[in-house]
């Protein structure tokens, strides 16, 4: 495991306490039913909710945000459903993700859903080829997209800025 | 006024047997109701005690005969208190003696009734693992040593009438009510276990040889139903890898229990050193939170079963439970949060460690006696720190488990401190109305 | 019954035949679909990682058009579902974020009240039309079929923590109700790996592995889905898991508005069977072609 | 019928419903009991402890003249106060009395060899008779008691007893070695779970105490000396090493607390001024003169739980260091508290709380393992830096600190060594008292009329030690309260030409019951005896005697058990 001895960051646990989904860091005893449950931590050893739980408390901000540590969880509540605290280690993993992303730090495939809705109004869009066969069989192109109202919203929530300026990840 | 002063004692565990026997000894008419057919309480279905592994039944059973043998104390057992008036220094209590269908005067225990009864029930002091007749006695060294007949399941055919020798069953014996006069009144009815089943993902009630500790405390019995033997409840097998599970809805804030049952890290320590011992070949893990080593002498205890037995501790609280169907064995998914590594280990036998609680019908109790209850159900002290033993009705006061999770020596010595506040409350009661009772 | 139908952006794109499942069973059981103009993104677990406020005016900019409507949201795909919920559920319990969020909307000109609920698909099947209903309209009962249901992570568990809603035991029942049975395994509450698509591939693909396996073990013979990223994931894993690990499953994925459907005796189009990458055909010929 | 006339034994035999009749042929051992010299009288009953067969007790004792009775049943622990009580209600001395035990030993034994079994219980109850016949009537001695308590230490403990036990109407002595009363609050600020403030609360005892008609209070006092035994105890105590005092007490309560451990040469203590224990911590909020501090470190198990030594767990410290920690951040919120920790003690109902709600105010909290303890090292410029190995992450890290506290365990005051000696009671592994049972008489010592509670027990927190005083209230108000007691009849008896003042015996009696006098003569004091036998078995010279088990009498029943007849 890294040595952690480089600059901790007391305030880091303040930071994601006080982030929106983030609060549920401070009800964590450490008991490890998370990761016992979760099934990435099951195949791939760098990732353990409980740990990254204790990296928090710790401060090592650097360590979390800005490795591929955030990138892994599958957002599938396992770890919710078991935590003995009523803990949001699911809802404290979003947290963390958004501070990563506010330091560029995001995942190639979410980058790439954010830029869509961005321009498209949507994440996934039917093919043209799609669009011909919807027609043939008597269906809609798809569902209307109010396309200009979704960039009005994310110009005031500056999502767009937000996934523009992407960093390389250090690990 | 009291003629005699007299206290009335509600639950007949080893807190409400210790309580009775003080106030006794020094002259105070003890009133001990027991809800169940015998006192003795769940001390009695243990095998050993922690921690100096006396058997349980051997320190319990003279405390019971001398309780139930000394004059001063008059046993209610299969009796529960329906309702109290008055206030400090003078309640009068109605007790509803249920029916034994059994003259306690006559039958002496020697079991005739039971051989030539047809009909078997699980018998709840097992657990449900044993059974009993419909005529029965809860264990061979019940006090009153009695039969009684539950009703429910009896067939009423007659047969323990014939072949009591003693003329003891009298199969159409009605609810008596009893009214007592007392000073004071001390709550000690225990608790109950948590039911496992809440916690699906650890399968208990679904997989066989999933089992909770007092389960398992009476197949370590002598007096249980496998005779001491540990068994896998699928075949019948000698288990040879056993785990525990500690805080199974204890230290939960998500709807179960958010406190610490304060026991189970040390009587797990305990059942572990059990198995070494009956099968010194067998491994045993327990996965716990937090080793809760506070007591005198557990850190001791502990340390013996690490290095003397060798039972494994592991730090990591184990996420599921899978079941094999074919052979029965349990799959357990947990993460060694020492060593970070998320691991799958395979037993014949896991026992859970469930939380401790306090009894349902503290609620009914609490209205009769107009006592207030905490958040958890349990008994509310008056102050935690400085009237731990006291209610927050003067003259009624509370000792054991009933008032929060506590150990044998602690329950011990608090009901003795219940005895002492009861026998304050009826020497200022009594000085206050007048009659001098001589104590002073 | 009449609802505003939230199609979201995945079934249209790429399952159409979810969606023509939808619209032939659901009028047969008297429940009108109106269709939503102008929706967006409902802002899944993907955006709500890039950002809180993003989400919430996403959604709540969905919602606003169900009220213009005054009609409860529908919904088939269980991220739209879980996203629309919460937020709605948030935004009722929490003025001062609901006044958060309003603020955003006024750019469109929008204003979320909180006047309508969110559904999902297994909920109205359950609730508004009910099992006896749907077993009378069934007339070719999958008599002996073993189903194994995955009724999807985003669907159940949030809102039974956050909400202490309804258990799993829905879509099983529902199953059941069109003959065929349904089997317990143990992974059945875990998750299809789907949300690492596009992440960690080979990290879906194994999660969706241990579910297959966990299926094959109890002698499933189809699985039975409602969630478009679980039928993808668990569709599409199964050829990748044949290359890579040279395991075969053949175990059919289905939408259980096509199950649905197959047994009130529609057929399926040819399109539509193609569209799912491990061959149902097994499946038809034995059992539902007759009808 | 005057016992040393002719010898007249009657032998009742039980069936015991099927337990011991279904096993052993009763009535052929009946038969045989009728055979063995001093037997005038025997007879067998199916429940011999049933009121009917007591009754037949009662009846053959006076219509065959009987002077000796034996009834060969079951164990003498439940049944032998039954049939002794039916002996006396028949006019005989209850001692003259011998049971054999044919179920426990024989019947449920040998259940699958009945015909051996049928000779075992001849043997057994020849072997009864041999000892009958030698058997004397014995008295219980009756003492009165002194409705007086002394309470040795006035701390939280110590005030709770005396005032509940004055208030059950005895006198009372406290007696507190500091020039005042409060023990160990004295020094605390807050105390956990509910916040209480520690003086204003203790003051409200001591004004009680003080106040209190019955409780005669004796500050910068200690016990001299004990003599006597329960119920007539002679203390001696001095005052300000000046003034000796003589009490009469019925009944001594040892509630003389614990103290701090001062960790010396551990984590730096004595060596960087800005590391000290959570007593000095609490000290310094109480006074409110802790300056801000930016980052606290505290360190758990101090000098406790260790391999060897203290091994045990202080059960206080945990709880303390949150409780502690709560404090600072409730005056500096900024402040960053850490608590490096083995195992979180938060046991009980409030506790857990208690732990959540210091994690939700942002205190940190680090395990480390017993092998990888923490170190404390100083910068140059007077800040710390505390190296953790976190064993939940697996990585050493370092935490820079202004403020380090190490929680230390509570261990036995010097003096106890010299308190115990003076009251012959003994001291535990870690020279905390050792009390008589640690289940079921948890709060008694072996000898009779003494009683401990509180730390100096074993340490534990104020509501634990509050109940543990209502407790010895109740215990020491039992003898006070009955005025008189009957002690054990079968006591030991020295034979002074045959003792040779070795004092083995002084040494190994559990109760404390035995002394040498003068002449350097072991002298038994009969009433504290429990008839337990360690001296007299242990005795180099033979010189010591079990009444009613004599050399004599347990001759004849060995002779008895290898078959030769009896003399």
């Amino acid at each position: 495991m890294a040595n952690l001895s480089e600059e901790l960051e007391p305030s880091f646990m303040h930071e994601v306490a006080n982030t929106p989904r983030g609060k549920g860091v401070l009800t964590c005893i450490q008991c490890g039913r998370c990761s016992s449950s979760c099934p990435i931590a099951r195949l791939v050893d760098e990732h353990n909710p409980r740990r990254l739980m204790e990296m928090i408390i710790l401060g090592s901000r650097d360590e979390v945000l800005h490795t591929k540590l955030p990138w892994y969880c599958l957002s599938c509540f396992t770890c919710l459903d078991r935590c003995p605290q009523g803990g949001d280690v699911a809802e404290v993993m979003f947290a963390i993700r958004n501070l990563a992303v506010k330091e560029g730090n995001v995942a190639d495939g979410f980058a790439a859903q954010g830029r869509s809705l961005v321009e498209t109004g949507r994440i996934v869009n039917p093919t043209m080829m799609m669009i011909k066969k919807r027609e043939k069989l008597g269906l809609s192109k798809g569902p209307s997209t109010a396309t200009e109202e979704v960039q009005k919203i994310l110009k005031k929530t500056a999502l767009d800025k937000l996934i523009a300026s992407k960093r390389t990840v250090k690990k | 006024m009291l003629e005699k002063p007299a206290v009335l004692i509600i639950g007949g565990g080893i807190s409400g047997i210790q309580a009775s026997f003080d106030l006794a000894s020094r002259g105070i008419k003890a009133y001990l109701v027991e809800k169940s057919p015998s006192i003795g309480g769940r001390m009695a279905q243990l095998d050993k005690t922690f921690p100096t592994m006396d058997c349980s039944m051997c320190i319990l059973a003279p405390k019971m005969i001398d309780c139930s043998h000394h004059p001063n104390v008059e046993l209610l057992t299969y009796s529960e208190v329906k309702e109290v008036k008055g206030s400090a220094g003078n309640f009068t209590v109605k007790v509803i003696k249920k029916p034994r269908y059994v003259d306690l005067t006559k039958c002496t225990g020697c079991g005739m009734c039971v051989d030539n009864c047809p009909v078997e029930v699980p018998n709840e002091f097992d657990e449900g693992l044993g059974m009993r007749k419909a005529i029965y006695m809860p264990f061979p060294q019940a006090v009153p040593r009695a039969m009684t007949v539950d009703k429910e399941n009896c067939i009423e055919c007659g047969l323990c009438e014939k072949v009591c020798e003693a003329e003891a069953v009298d199969l159409d014996q009605e609810p008596e009510e009893i009214k007592l006069k007392v000073g004071a009144i001390i709550v000690a009815t225990g608790f109950e276990m948590f039911d496992a089943r809440r916690i699906s993902e650890y399968g208990y009630g679904r997989y066989q040889n999933v089992l909770t500790s007092l389960e398992f405390e009476r197949l370590l019995s002598a007096s249980g139903p496998t005779g001491g033997h540990i068994v896998r409840l699928t075949d019948g097998g000698v288990p040879r890898r056993i785990a525990f599970i500690q805080c199974v809805g204890s230290r939960s804030q998500r709807g179960e229990l958010p406190y610490c049952s304060s026991v189970c890290c040390t009587y797990a320590t305990k059942e572990a050193i059990l198995i070494k011992e009956h099968n010194p070949e067998s491994e045993v893990y327990i996965f716990y939170i937090d080793l809760k080593v506070f007591g005198k002498g557990f850190q001791e205890f502990v340390n013996r079963a690490k290095t003397e037995y060798g039972v494994e501790y592991i730090k990591g609280h184990p996420g599921k439970i899978e079941e094999n169907p074919k052979t029965g064995d349990l799959i357990i998914r947990y993460e060694n949060t020492i060593d970070g590594k998320v691991r799958e280990i395979t037993v014949d036998l896991v026992v859970l460690c469930p939380a401790l609680i306090p009894r349902r019908d503290n609620e009914r109790l609490a209205e009769t006696l107009k006592v207030e209850l905490d958040e958890y159900a349990f008994f509310k002290a008056k102050d935690p720190l400085f009237a731990p033993i006291n209610t927050n009705i003067s003259g009624v006061f509370m000792c054991g488990y009933c008032q929060g999770p506590k150990d044998i020596p602690e329950s011990v010595a608090q009901a003795s401190g219940a005895a002492a506040k009861a026998a304050e409350e009826i020497a200022l009661t009594s000085s206050k109305g007048g009659v001098d009772s001589g104590s002073k | 019954m009449k609802y505003a139908m939230f199609w979201g952006c995945l079934i249209p794109a790429r399952e159409p035949n979810y969606e023509v499942s939808v619209r032939k069973v659901m009028p047969a059981f008297g429940i009108e679909l109106v269709e939503m103009e102008g929706t967006s993104c409902c802002a899944p677990f993907g955006i709500q990682s890039l950002d809180y406020t993003s989400w919430l005016a996403l959604a709540a900019r969905n919602l606003c058009i169900g009220e213009e409507m005054g009609l409860d949201i529908v919904t088939l795909c269980n991220d739209c579902y879980e996203s629309l919920l919460m937020v709605n559920k948030m935004l009722k319990a929490d003025p001062e974020l609901k006044n958060q969020v309003n603020e955003i909307l006024a750019e469109v000109g929008k204003e979320y009240k909180g006047k309508v609920d969110v559904k999902n698909m297994v909920d109205v099947l359950y609730d508004d039309v009910g099992i006896e209903k749907i077993k009378d309209a069934v007339k070719n009962p999958f008599t002996g079929l073993k189903v194994a249901t995955q009724p999807g992570c985003h669907l159940t568990k949030p809102r039974r923590i956050h909400f202490g809603e309804r258990e799993f035991d829905v879509l099983d029942e529902l199953v059941r109700a069109t003959g065929a049975e349904t089997i317990d395994y143990d992974r059945r509450q875990s998750c299809c790996g789907g949300p690492l698509r596009g992440i960690n591939d080979e990290l879906a693909r194994d999660v969706a592995r241990m579910k297959l396996i966990s299926m094959k073990n109890v002698g499933a013979e189809c699985i039975v889905t409602v969630c478009p990223f679980c039928f993808l994931e668990l569709d599409m894993s199964q050829l990748e898991i044949k290359r890579h690990f040279k395991e075969e499953y053949n175990l059919p994925v289905l939408h259980f508005a096509e199950l649905l459907r197959m047994a009130m005796g529609m057929k399926l189009d040819d399109w539509e069977i193609k569209l799912h990458r491990v061959p149902l055909n097994p499946l038809l010929e034995g059992r539902l072609q007759e009808g | 019928m005057e016992v040393n006339d002719e010898v007249r034994i009657g032998v009742f035999i039980c069936h015991c419903g099927i337990n011991i009749g279904g096993v052993v042929n009763v009535p052929e051992v009946v038969e045989y009991a009728k055979t063995l010299p001093g037997v005038v009288y025997a007879e067998d009953n199916l429940y011999t402890c049933s009121s009917v067969g007591i009754s037949k007790i009662k009846e053959g004792i006076v219509k065959h003249n009987l002077n000796r009775v034996i009834v060969a049943s079951c164990t003498p622990r439940t049944h032998e106060p039954l049939f002794r009580s039916a002996c006396e209600e028949a006019g005989l001395n209850k001692y003259v009395f011998e049971m054999a035990n044919i179920r426990d030993q024989c019947s449920w034994a040998h259940m699958h060899e009945p015909e051996k079994a049928t000779e075992k219980a001849k043997d057994l109850v020849r072997m009864a008779v041999a000892k009958a016949r030698l058997l004397k009537p014995q008295e219980e001695p009756e003492i009165d008691v002194t409705p007086s308590a002394l309470v040795i230490g006035g701390g939280i403990s110590g005030m709770t007893a005396a005032l509940c036990l004055a208030n059950q109407g005895f006198k009372v002595y406290i007696v507190e070695k500091e020039p005042e009363l409060g023990g160990m609050l004295r020094h605390l600020y807050k105390l956990y779970p509910t916040m209480q403030d520690a003086s204003e609360r203790l003051n409200q005892v001591v004004k009680a105490v003080e106040s209190n008609k019955d409780i005669d209070v004796l500050t910068s006092t200690v016990v001299k000396q004990v003599k006597g035994f329960i119920g007539n105890f002679k203390v001696t105590v001095e005052k300000g090493n000046s003034k000796t005092l003589n009490l009469d007490i019925g009944t001594i309560i040892v509630a003389t607390g614990a103290a701090n451990f001062e960790p010396i040469g551990m984590y730096g203590y004595k060596q960087y001024d800005n590391v000290i224990t959570q007593l000095q911590l609490e000290q310094l909020l109480k006074a409110g003169q802790l300056e801000k501090p930016e980052r606290v470190v505290m360190i758990q198990c101090v000098g406790a739980r260790e391999e060897k030594g203290r091994t045990y767990c202080s059960r206080i410290c945990c709880m303390t260091a949150i409780k502690n920690a709560m404090l600072i951040k409730e005056l500096y919120p900024e402040a960053e508290v850490c608590i490096v920790f083995r195992d979180l003690q938060t046991y009980g109902k409030e506790y857990e709380r208690c732990y959540l709600d210091a994690r939700s105010k942002f205190v940190q909290f680090i395990k480390y393992v017993q092998e990888k303890p923490p170190e404390v090292i100083s910068e140059p410029n007077g800040k710390l830096i505390v190296r953790i190995y976190d064993a939940l992450l697996d990585s050493e890290i370092e935490v820079p600190s202004d403020l380090v506290v190490l929680s230390t365990p509570l261990i036995p005051h010097e003096d106890t060594k010299e308190l115990s000696q003076i009251l012959k009671v003994s001291l535990g592994p870690h020279g905390f008292f050792f009390e008589a049972h640690v289940k079921l008489r948890p709060i008694d010592f072996a000898t009779d009329g003494i009683y401990v509670c509180g730390t100096a027990h074993s340490p534990k927190d104020t509501a634990e030690s509050v109940s543990q005083a209502f407790g010895v209230a109740s215990r020491a108000a039992i003898p006070m309260a009955v005025k008189r007691l009957r002690t054990e009849a079968i006591t030991a008896v020295v034979d002074e030409n045959l003792c040779s003042g070795c004092g083995t015996c002084v040494k190994l009696c559990p109760y404390g019951a035995i002394e040498k006098d003068e002449k350097g003569v072991a002298r038994v004091t009969e009433v504290v005896c429990k008839g337990c036998g360690v001296c007299a078995a242990s005795c180099p010279e033979r010189a010591i005697e079990m009444r009613h088990f004599t050399k004599e009498q347990v001759t004849a029943q060995a002779l008895a058990a290898l078959g030769r007849a009896i003399a």
